[in-house]
């Protein structure tokens, strides 16, 4: 076992190393391929830590989704030229200092912890078996604190709203200018024929596991945004324009059907959120494929962008 | 149908009405979505009035029942569940910001109208769409009681927040936009970290369950540190106020009124929750007094900065500076060794009115100056002459305005003023009084230079560039008088306050 | 058995991470690429090493995903790289 | 062989420099990629106070866990956001910087302008 | 025939093992980008191949196994789109280091 505290240490030093790399990266775009291998580093993290759950996320968000966003941000601005200036050394002395207080701070706060480690994983474990559910991340975020996970999915549709809102006046309802993949080759076509089926299925099987394991609407509908993004790319499809209804619908009806069992629990379990005894698991199943459907659409459009006024292809 | 539900609910008396409080909101949102540009208003409209009754009827179940409405979110307690609160302060902030919200998005309707158009357009589709997310976050924020929920509805209030900045589309919106966007994250990163430390230290995330448990120790400090200075970068406390002044300035003015007046008080009333509610007696002295040094020096910047202003909407973005000063003296006050638990809540009771005077009196002050604007299609403030000839109306709106803040009887500032510097003075805190009266004399400043511009005869007959509906201006004066009037809810509702505020008193200082 | 498992999932992961060390430091974007591809194969390999040799299942989703989205940076990247004109990112 | 301070100190450095970047880095879109590594530094701090109660019978604590991955969400929302406001910018023409005059550049401790 | 499966998965994971180390070198050692292309993708998923052939004695069932199969199919086809699509924009930009 002291193998592992040695790669720890390692993959900590890695961590650390690749974190300074974007910083002092010479221009943003290098930058940002620096920060899709720290997502992929981040998820190993994660494992280690034993939080499957987050690591899963953070490999599809953080190491796939953010990276090729970033990505895409970072070529755009490089095409519009961009001057590396400096902040100025007191800028950047008091920066450092504030920071390392910051992280001086938050160090000894973490590494101190009390003599009785505080801890609601007890109580969750005692209450996750009248939910039906056996993953404890999923009883969190859909019984325990269900309403975060709710006001969570209407901050990211504002958030696609305040890209849209971004468009020029005269493109609403047209479709997002996402760049797409310029040279006509077969190997990215063949990729994006090839993968899709296979993301659609580990994004249906992770929506499934989820409430009994690690997994759950979240990993399995970024997986899906990613597929569609990629066949998006490879111009297999069109992008939908923003004002489609199947899009619209496609992106509300997650947390319609969450907010819809929800309200329902005022009135058959005695309060919002709450679902009948017996009942939790098939709902909470419902409202995962119904998110998982919402998380598909959502960061896909919000990856894609404002849409724009001439309609590339 | 959702006014519907909200009267039969109220109708019954529930504490599910803080339930409704959020759900309605978040309906309108995903409703407006499918429904598509031409419905987004009477949605948003449907859901501010139903808000606003709603609003009503919590704040009179809390007053007349005096004590806090709870509503335990699917019937799991804190610390492993969610609790939503409803307490004086809540009530008293969600009745002023539901009228407020009303009243701008009567004052919105000229320049949003979406019923006209044959198809969806962008901006009012965004700017109501906003709205109504804007009164969902604040509803949640007032109601939250739960550190993380929290910072969910944080996030809520900033991401309805930064497209109203950048609604124009121009570029110079935009760049202030982002800015504020920046300084919003790093705001609520910090914030973050901070409930994560104290998570770590007290497994709770729930106010009530952390103002028994917490005590003054490294780990909590630090989190209560980090929260505190994050919620600091969102409520544009002077040195973090950069952000503040282009982004509400260059903004349409429907949506600087709402910034300026109520999303700036969402992460405020956070930092009163967190000091008062959930670590009551950790605010040490010297840091009660830092966060007032930081009140007195924005009061003294955006005083100064504000008076050479040239152009209106700017001068009222640097008010919004100074007077964001003032609600942070309350903590000096109220946090003194020798305030006793009156005292700290009478200082508490002061800052919170000038919250809430701030909110109604710039809000007026915003829709004013947008109405100037769309009146001479400028606003510059060297050329206002003959404005309060042509435009009566919206003039005395504005200077009604300008006398809350000044702080003269019988206005809601002069009120909070007069609340803050009584404790004050009790606990021998000359200083702020100096401060807070050196204050009133900047704003008289900033107030006479613009007036005595606006009365001032024009050389030629003022031409205006467009005739402005009445309800507009009534609009704008409504929320003037009501800040004019504010003053007077010292003869009864203003103990509702101190329904739920039991907590802070265990142990001031 | 186990501590075997465990032993070659950290060699594995030092010879990727000597190799991220090495090739995050060159300046071409190119480089950078097979820094994430190289970071994709390889962490796989330590995640399943991982998942056998820790008894934890799960483990192996993060690795699917991983390999799910290991292509996704070299698209991203060949679609966003400026090619026309001058290309000073190589050098 | 605990290697939980060592993850608790990488959070902590993770904070700092992303701090550190989000303020003095004059680019929008390197401020972007700072505050994505402040943000990871604080959800390594969730995941360890998650992991610290390992010691008792369970794995790890799952409420930060599920906080994690609403934050982790949130933060790409916030991602999004801010790089379509950046492209946005660039396109509508000048500099993508955030500053509106050069000569107005926050001072130190003004914190991400 | 226990003691035969753990010898092999012993050898499968150590020539892994080595083949992960031979694409390290190669990726720091080769002079230009397309023979370190080759150095990662190939070498690496031979490494990865091997493995997983090793861990496949050791998963419970054949549904565990194909898994890890799958897994490695997965790498397998990504390395290879990769490789196509990096080259050809490198070809596309002309001489290299």
């Amino acid at each position: 076992m002291t193998i592992l505290l040695f790669t720890d240490v390692c993959l900590v030093l890695l961590v650390l190393t690749i974190g300074a790399s974007i910083v002092r990266a010479r221009d943003a775009f290098e930058a940002a391929i620096a920060f899709a291998i720290y997502g992929l580093l981040l998820a190993i993290v994660w494992v280690r830590l034993a939080a499957i759950d987050v690591a899963l996320t953070e490999a599809a968000i953080g190491g796939g989704m953010t990276g090729m966003l970033l990505l895409g941000a970072a070529a755009r601005l490089r095409l519009a030229g961009d001057d590396h200036i400096r902040a100025s050394l007191r800028v950047r002395l008091a920066a450092g200092i504030l920071s390392a207080l910051v992280a001086a701070g938050v160090a000894g706060a973490v590494l101190l912890p009390p003599e009785v480690i505080p801890t609601l994983a007890p109580k969750v474990m005692e209450n996750l078996a009248s939910s039906g559910l056996g993953n404890p991340v999923a009883g969190v975020l859909f019984v325990y604190r269900a309403l975060d996970t709710l006001l969570e999915k209407v901050v990211l549709l504002l958030a696609l709203l305040g890209v849209w809102s971004l468009a020029p006046d005269g493109a609403w309802n047209g479709r997002p200018a996402i760049r797409l993949y310029a040279r006509l080759n077969g190997t990215l076509t063949f990729l994006a024929q090839l993968l899709p089926p296979i993301g659609i299925v580990v994004a249906i099987y992770m929506c499934w596991i989820g409430a009994k394991a690690p997994g759950g609407a979240f990993q399995g509908g970024t997986i899906l945004a990613a597929m569609w993004l990629l066949v998006i790319v490879a111009g297999l499809e069109s992008i939908p324009s923003i004002g489609g209804t199947w899009l619209r619908i496609m992106l509300v009806i997650g947390p319609v059907i969450f907010l819809a069992i929800g309200t329902a629990g005022i009135v058959l379990a005695n309060a919002f959120l709450a679902y009948p005894a017996g009942y939790a698991k098939p709902l909470i199943v419902a409202i995962e494929v119904a998110l998982t459907l919402s998380i598909a659409a959502a960061p896909g459009m919000l990856a894609a962008g404002p849409p724009q006024q001439e309609q590339r292809q | 149908m959702p006014g519907v539900a909200a009267l039969s609910d109220a109708a019954m008396g529930q504490p599910s009405l803080l339930v409704l409080a959020i759900v309605l909101p978040v309906t309108g949102v995903l409703l407006s979505i499918v429904a598509g540009g031409r419905y987004v208003e009477a949605i948003a409209f449907v859901v501010l009035l139903s808000g606003l009754v709603i609003a009503i009827f919590i704040f009179d179940g809390v007053w007349r029942g005096g004590r806090e409405l709870t509503y335990v979110v699917g019937g799991w307690r804190p610390p492993l569940g969610i609790m939503l609160r409803a307490d004086g302060l809540s009530a008293l902030m969600m009745s002023t910001m539901a009228v407020v919200i009303c009243v701008v998005g009567v004052f919105a309707h000229a320049d949003f109208n979406s019923r006209l158009e044959a198809a969806e357009t962008r901006s009012p589709f965004v700017f109501w769409i906003m709205l109504v997310a804007v009164s969902g976050a604040m509803n949640m924020i007032f109601l939250g009681g739960d550190l993380f929920t929290l910072y969910v509805a944080l996030e809520l209030l900033t991401f309805a927040a930064v497209p109203l900045v950048c609604l124009s589309g121009s570029a110079e919106t935009i760049r202030a936009a982002m800015r504020y966007l920046l300084f919003a994250l790093l705001g609520s990163i910090l914030y973050l970290g901070g409930t994560a430390l104290l998570y770590g230290s007290h497994a709770t995330m729930d106010f009530a369950v952390l103002s028994q448990q917490a005590h003054l120790e490294p780990a909590t400090l630090i989190a209560a540190v980090l929260m505190t200075i994050g919620l600091l970068a969102k409520t544009a406390l002077f040195p973090l106020h950069l952000w503040l002044p282009p982004a509400h300035a260059g903004a349409p003015a429907a949506a600087s009124a709402i910034l300026s007046s109520v999303v700036v008080k969402g992460s405020f009333f956070l930092v009163v929750r967190l000091w008062f509610d959930a670590l009551p007696g950790m605010l040490t002295p010297a840091g009660a007094q830092l966060l007032g040094a930081l009140g007195a020096s924005a009061i003294a910047f955006g005083s100064v900065v504000a008076l050479q202003q040239k152009r209106l909407k700017l001068l009222i973005a640097y008010s919004t500076v100074a007077q964001i000063g003032y609600l942070f003296l309350m903590f000096p006050i109220a946090f003194n060794a020798a305030a006793t638990p009156a005292q700290s809540s009478e200082a508490l009771t002061g800052g919170m009115l000038q919250a809430m005077s701030h909110m109604t009196a710039k809000a007026a002050m915003f829709m004013a100056a947008g109405l100037i604007y769309t009146a001479l299609g400028h606003d510059r403030i060297a050329d206002l002459g003959g404005t309060a000839r042509a435009l009566p109306m919206t003039m005395l709106a504005f200077a009604i305005g300008g006398v809350c803040l000044i702080g003269l009887p019988p206005s809601g500032g002069f009120l909070a003023k007069w609340l803050l510097m009584r404790a004050a003075v009790e606990t021998g805190q000359w200083p702020w009084v100096v401060v807070m009266l050196a204050g009133g004399l900047f704003t008289s400043g900033y107030m006479f230079i613009v007036l005595s511009r606006a009365l001032q005869p024009s050389g030629e007959f003022l031409k205006l560039g467009a005739a402005l509906p009445k309800y507009r201006e009534a609009a704008a004066l409504t929320l003037a008088l009501l800040s004019l009037l504010l003053g007077f809810v010292a003869l009864g509702p203003l103990d509702v306050l101190q329904v739920g505020s039991g907590t802070m008193m265990a142990a001031p200082g | 058995m186990n501590s075997v498992l465990l032993g070659v999932a950290s060699f594995i992961f030092l010879t990727v991470a000597l190799g991220l060390i090495v090739v995050i430091r060159r300046p071409a974007g190119v480089d950078r690429l097979m820094a994430a591809q190289l970071l994709g194969t390889g962490g796989v390999a330590v995640l399943l090493l991982l998942a056998v040799g820790t008894e934890s299942p799960a483990t192996e989703d993060v690795a699917l995903i991983l390999a799910l989205f290991a292509a996704f940076a070299a698209v991203a990247f060949v679609r966003d790289t400026p090619l026309s004109g001058n290309s000073g990112r190589s050098r | 062989m605990n290697a939980l301070p060592l993850f608790a100190s990488c959070a902590a450095m993770l904070m700092g420099l992303g701090l550190y970047a989000l303020i003095t880095d004059p680019e929008p879109l390197r401020k972007i990629l700072a505050f994505n590594l402040l943000g990871s530094g604080v959800f390594l701090a969730f995941g360890v106070i998650s992991r610290r109660v390992a010691a008792t019978e369970f794995e790890g604590d799952p409420v930060p866990q599920a906080m994690t991955i609403t934050a982790i969400v949130v933060a790409f929302a916030a991602t999004a956001m801010a790089v379509a406001l950046v492209s946005r910018l660039v396109e509508a023409g000048g500099r993508a910087t955030v500053a509106s005059e050069a000569s107005e550049e926050p001072d130190a401790d003004g914190g991400a302008s | 025939m226990r003691l035969g499966l753990e010898l092999f998965t012993f050898f499968s994971l150590s020539a892994g093992a080595l083949f992960f180390l031979a694409g390290t070198i190669g990726l720091i050692r080769f002079p230009d980008a397309l023979t370190r292309l080759h150095a990662i993708t190939k070498v690496d998923n031979l490494g990865l191949g091997l493995v997983v052939l090793g861990l496949v004695t050791r998963t419970d069932g054949a549904v565990g196994a194909l898994r890890l199969v799958t897994i490695w199919l997965l790498v397998q086809l990504s390395s290879a789109i990769v490789t196509q699509l990096v080259a050809g924009a490198l070809s596309q930009q002309g001489p290299h280091r």
